[in-house]
């Protein structure tokens, strides 16, 4: 904790506060922050139980960033509040999870689905899934769950799928109440999902803090797409999950390229708007800065 | 005479709102919000109006209610028979009441991870967290108010031979129900208060979702207007659980405070 | 008062004691007399002298610690019906009409509504409150209050009642018009009556008997006979005698010496 | 006296517990649950040894009993005194009395995002949280425990000059300790109800927030743990509010019940 | 009772209505009376006659409809130190000890506090209590509660004392005690006093003079004097003399025709 002692000035070192939920989308975070190479900034991490209300924190600005559902972030913005999305959280990286007696898609008919918030790229996800497999969105009975519920839920039947971020998908998987359906990419191919989205304020008016600390985040990223066991130590700090769930949740995703490309973001965008979700979606000049990933390169 | 009563009620309301509402667009305006973060109260007024006339409220207001009825009778009838039962047998209750006051103070919100394990989704988990919420107000309002029964009813049922379960029905629970009244009106307070955060849990529908879900998409003036909605159906349901009392009360004869 | 017939109330050798701080508290002690079909006996004694510990003993509501009670030769060991008691709060139930209250002892053995309703009116009109019957207690005085207990009594047609200071909390008026009424009742209706009291002219005015108790522990001091034909005259020579020797037994005729006593 | 009627209730505690975890282990194993989503008995003990031992529960309790007690001291006086006023004022309390009774059934986690927005995050919220949930009920009982104070104090006060502020001092207060105590009470309970929804808004420590820290890395026997903590630390702060309420009452000199 | 010397209370054509359910009720009617220092009045009637809306409003503690109280030639508008009202519920604080209760009214004028306490103690010794003032309300007897009001009353030094039914929470034995210490006390003090009561010996006992009260709308009816020398002799000839007077005035004598009363 410790939102207070904000601008001591001087010569103390700013602090940087990053909001997360913890989820393998936000490990370059995690590894900035344990690699603690930055110089001209303290890092501070904020965990928080549920997006909802990470997003309260950062649109009332008590941190500067938050590595965050890109959608909520374009939500945010639409209302007209100053953030822009500077990188991926991560690639791929969710996986449809479903109960062993569902075999294919058309078998999810009439069932209960469960995603981890309306505003996710998730919720997207699975709107394209059944659109390929003939099916409605209305065919299934979407519920919102907080991720830690969802296996459970599966466990006693009473949803028969989810798509959520990770650790969540693995710890069915390992426990063997459920299987993998499909793979992000298996759906749509480079699926936009969590993102490092800062305050624009923050970007503008302290330029250079802002360029070192996404410097350091995309070097996390490629240190993070290792995968090895000094990663895995350094996630554990952050996320409390078996040994087992993690390796199966890693391999599910990829860290080395956090650029958000203007096609997946528009694609994003349009059926995001198919869905009815969005009116007008923040455009991609507006929304998306990437100003500091290029000179990060 | 409770026509002039309720007329001044609403008069007294009025003004008080009426100041509530100057005070909000003062803090509004001079404390410079963005509007999407501090709605004025002309938003929200909007926000009202559109939950009304596209009909969300209604169905939403439905939903909540018919599960805060069903979670709060239950809760209140079992509450009251067991409470009835185990007020008479002090030795039983020693056990049980340890076990009570440290469940008591647990959020039912707590148990979410446990209500979805065995409850599900949808709109049980929903009315077992106001269950949970209802239960123990009027569980120790019960078991208090038959422990200090007056002792003079005993006596005279003793003296008339009246025994078990006759005694609980004619002497006791009529004897306790003005004190059973009083943690009726805590356990209404408390188990809306909770339908909200029971809405939360893997709901698609009702007053808390609707706020969780005006918060989801950033509509702070749809979250205040929820908030109203709830503030105003939570009074309402004071009021009904007071007219019950009084009903009771003009039957069973007590004055009226 | 014929020796050869029984007793229908025999108090034997009963003795109470109250546990207080782990010390034994002896609240009665010895207590003997017996009462005679009709008669009515009044018990005299200042406030903790454990007068009504005596009559929830008879009653059964309590446990002597020694002795016995015999009503009409058997043992009582329980409250039971044919020995009402009459509280000075008047044990009404507040959520019962007059009607349903003057019910209550009947419902057990008289399950037609109609019979049972015709024998309640009829003692409700006994004790004078004809046309209150659908009121509730608390839109009733004190001492009409009393008069729905005194018929509740009544309508099971007890052996004995036992009255608990019943008219200590009425005013002075109320309680003669109703110490009245209890006479009149009485003597139509014979029911022997076992009344606690500390109200010297109540005692002299109503019963066959006085027991004068002293306390500390509890026991009874004197028994004074009242040879005055029923109804008496409060204000009449004869009663004025009973009063002094009473006064006398309890110091009350000399003023001064009046701080000795412990209160 | 007072040892021999806590160790009774030790010894109905412990008998009460022993049953409740045999049954906890028989739904365990008759269930057939995962014990990482149904823990049993053994491994929840286990949770707790390891929360104890590394000093995690120590860390967390503080931060929440400091946070409780700012916010419950700060609501309970705030409210007497506020209450004190108000029920000898009933104009003003006619125009006040319709907002509270609308604020009151609102959850106070339905707030949050504009207790976000003033209070950032951190400690502050979760004060504000506790101190919401406390105050109502403080406020309610007080008031109505003035209004109805017997009028032969009044009139003592009255015919002994005894005005204002020494009234509220003297007479009033005195008088209707023992109906606030009642409220201090509800309130120690849904105060600390609200304490771990509280503490799920943006904390980074306590009790609250090791539930919802546990839920989310799927930890279901930590929950239960920390649900155990939450029961005992509320029925503990409870008995403390019992204890000040009998202190108070044996300097003010009423029978203890 | 020189009618040079002016009356230290003038209550001079006092009228008092209510309102219930939108009807003007009439609870007093035309009351004047006098009192001179150091009389001890007493006002009888039955219960509901207004006895404690007309002490009431000699008080101060209600406003008249018509008419005015006058205390030493100036209107009694509102409560005040000068004349002190006694309760019969004793209407002591609880959460206060003896000595602070009695305290109480000296707090404002007497801010030393070694000098405040001997005041205090003096009049808790007046009143029998030495050794007891440290104990609360609820620790002690009625009797000697109802001390605690009267020491406490007598403290401040009041011109009057206003009793209500003072003693019929009592049990008549510690009424009896009460009223021969009132009477000592009185004695000593010459405090006048006011006192209502529905206890015919009570009124005998103690007053110098008896009004008689009617009710429906209350009214002063009579007018007794007593002539008899203080202390009295409860079970004396000449005692029993007004008593019978006060019985015919209440038709008490004769028990047939009682139940023809509104009770
Ligand atoms: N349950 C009890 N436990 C301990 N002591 C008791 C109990 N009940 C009564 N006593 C004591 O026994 C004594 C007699 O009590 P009891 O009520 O019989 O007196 P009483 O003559 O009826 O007095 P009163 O006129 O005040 O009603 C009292 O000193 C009382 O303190
Ligand atoms: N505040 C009030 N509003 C309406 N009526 C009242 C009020 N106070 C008293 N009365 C009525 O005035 C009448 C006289 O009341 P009061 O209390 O003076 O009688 P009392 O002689 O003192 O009776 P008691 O002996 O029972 O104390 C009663 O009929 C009562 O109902
Ligand atoms: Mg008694
Ligand atoms: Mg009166």
């Amino acid at each position: 904790n410790g939102s207070e002692e904000e601008k001591s000035g001087g010569n103390e070192k700013r602090t940087i506060k990053i909001g997360y939920l913890p989820i393998t989308h936000a490990v370059p975070l995690f590894v900035e922050k344990e690699l603690g190479k930055y110089e001209n900034f303290d890092l501070e991490l904020i965990k928080f139980g549920s997006w909802t209300e990470l997003s309260d924190a950062l649109n009332t600005g008590r941190i500067d960033g938050a590595s965050m559902l890109i959608t909520l972030a374009m939500k945010a913005k639409e209302q007209g509040i100053d953030v822009n999305a500077v990188a991926l959280g991560h690639r791929d990286g969710n996986v449809v999870v479903v109960s062993k007696d569902i075999s294919n898609v058309a078998d999810l008919k009439g069932k209960s689905f469960a995603i981890p918030h309306k505003f996710s790229t998730q919720n997207v996800l699975l709107y394209q899934l059944l659109k390929q497999n003939g099916l409605k969105y209305e065919d299934v009975n979407v519920v919102e769950l907080p991720p830690a519920e969802m296996p459970a839920a599966l466990s006693e039947g009473r949803i028969s799928g989810y798509v959520v971020a990770e650790p969540f998908g693995a710890v069915s998987v390992s426990l063997e109440k459920g299987k993998v359906l499909y793979q992000d990419k298996d759906i749509w191919e480079n699926s936009i999902d969590c993102s490092l989205v800062l305050r624009s304020e923050f970007i503008e008016k302290e330029k250079e803090l802002a360029q070192e600390f996404v410097n350091y985040y995309i070097e996390a990223g490629h240190f993070a797409e290792q995968k090895d066991a000094q990663v895995k130590d350094m996630l554990l700090n952050y996320m409390k999950v078996d040994q087992n769930v993690l390796d199966l949740s890693l391999e599910w995703i990829s860290y080395d390229d956090l650029k958000i490309n203007r096609e997946d973001y528009e694609e994003l965008a349009s059926n995001l708007v198919e869905m009815g979700l969005f009116e007008s979606p923040p455009a991609y000049e507006d929304f998306v800065d990437h100003s500091l990933i290029e000179k990060a390169k | 005479m409770i026509m002039m009563k309720n007329s001044k009620f609403l008069i007294n309301a009025g003004i008080g709102f009426t100041i509530l509402i100057v005070i909000w667009q003062f803090i509004a305006e001079v404390g410079g919000y963005e509007s999407a973060l501090f709605p004025p109260p002309s938003k929200v007024w909007e926000g009202i109006l559109t939950l009304i006339s596209d009909g969300t409220l209604l169905t939403h207001l439905q939903v909540s209610l018919s599960r805060f009825i069903t979670g709060y009778l239950s809760a209140v009838i079992v509450a009251i028979a067991l409470g009835l039962i185990l007020g008479r047998i002090p030795l039983l209750w020693g056990v049980i009441d340890p076990i009570v006051q440290v469940l008591r103070p647990v959020s039912p919100i707590a148990w979410s991870p446990f209500i979805v394990l065995w409850f599900g989704i949808g709109d049980i988990p929903a009315i077992v967290i106001i269950f949970i919420a209802a239960f123990f107000p009027v569980l120790l309002s019960t078991v208090s108010a038959v422990r200090k029964v007056e002792n003079t009813y005993i006596k005279v049922a003793q003296n008339f031979g009246i025994k078990k379960l006759e005694l609980l029905r004619k002497i006791i629970l009529p004897a306790v129900f003005p004190y059973i009244a009083n943690g009726l009106h805590i356990a209404v307070g408390t188990a809306w208060i909770f339908l909200v955060s029971g809405e939360m849990v893997g709901s698609q529908s009702g007053l808390g979702y609707l706020i969780v879900d005006a918060r989801n998409s950033m509509r702070l003036d749809l979250v205040m207007a929820g908030i109203i909605f709830i503030g105003i159906a939570g009074l309402i349901l004071d009021k009904l659980v007071g007219l019950f009392e009084s009903w009771i009360n003009r039957i069973w004869g007590r004055q009226s405070a | 008062m014929v020796l050869e017939q029984p007793a229908m109330i025999q108090v034997r050798q009963v003795s109470k004691n109250y546990k207080k701080n782990n010390q034994d508290i002896q609240v009665l002690k010895d207590i003997t007399f017996t009462v005679q079909k009709g008669e009515i006996i009044s018990i005299l004694g200042e406030s903790g002298c454990g007068k009504s510990t005596l009559l929830n003993i008879i009653g059964g509501f309590e446990k002597a610690t020694g002795g016995d009670v015999l009503l009409d030769g058997s043992k009582v060991n329980e409250p039971n019906r044919k020995c009402i008691m009459l509280f000075q709060n008047y044990g009404l139930l507040p959520w019962r009409t007059v009607l349903k209250n003057v019910e209550l002892g009947l419902e057990k053995n008289i399950k037609n509504r109609k019979e049972r309703k015709e024998r309640a009116l009829n003692y409700i009109q006994l004790v004078g409150l004809s046309g209150k019957e659908n009121m509730f207690p608390h839109e009733l005085s004190g001492g009409m209050q009393q008069r729905v207990g005194i018929a509740r009594a009544l309508a099971i047609q007890p052996e004995l009642i036992l009255l608990d200071e019943p008219f200590a909390a009425l005013d002075t008026f109320n309680r003669y018009y109703l110490q009245n009424e209890l006479l009149r009742i009485q003597e139509q209706e014979k029911t022997t009556m076992i009344l606690v009291t500390h109200d010297i002219d109540e005692a002299i005015y109503l019963s066959d008997r006085i027991f004068i108790m002293h306390q500390n522990p509890g026991r009874i001091h004197r028994e004074i006979k009242i040879h005055l034909t029923k109804p008496r005259d409060r204000s009449d020579g004869d009663f004025q005698h009973y009063r002094n020797i009473i006064f006398k037994e309890f110091h009350f005729n000399r003023p001064g010496n009046l701080l000795e006593f412990n209160i």
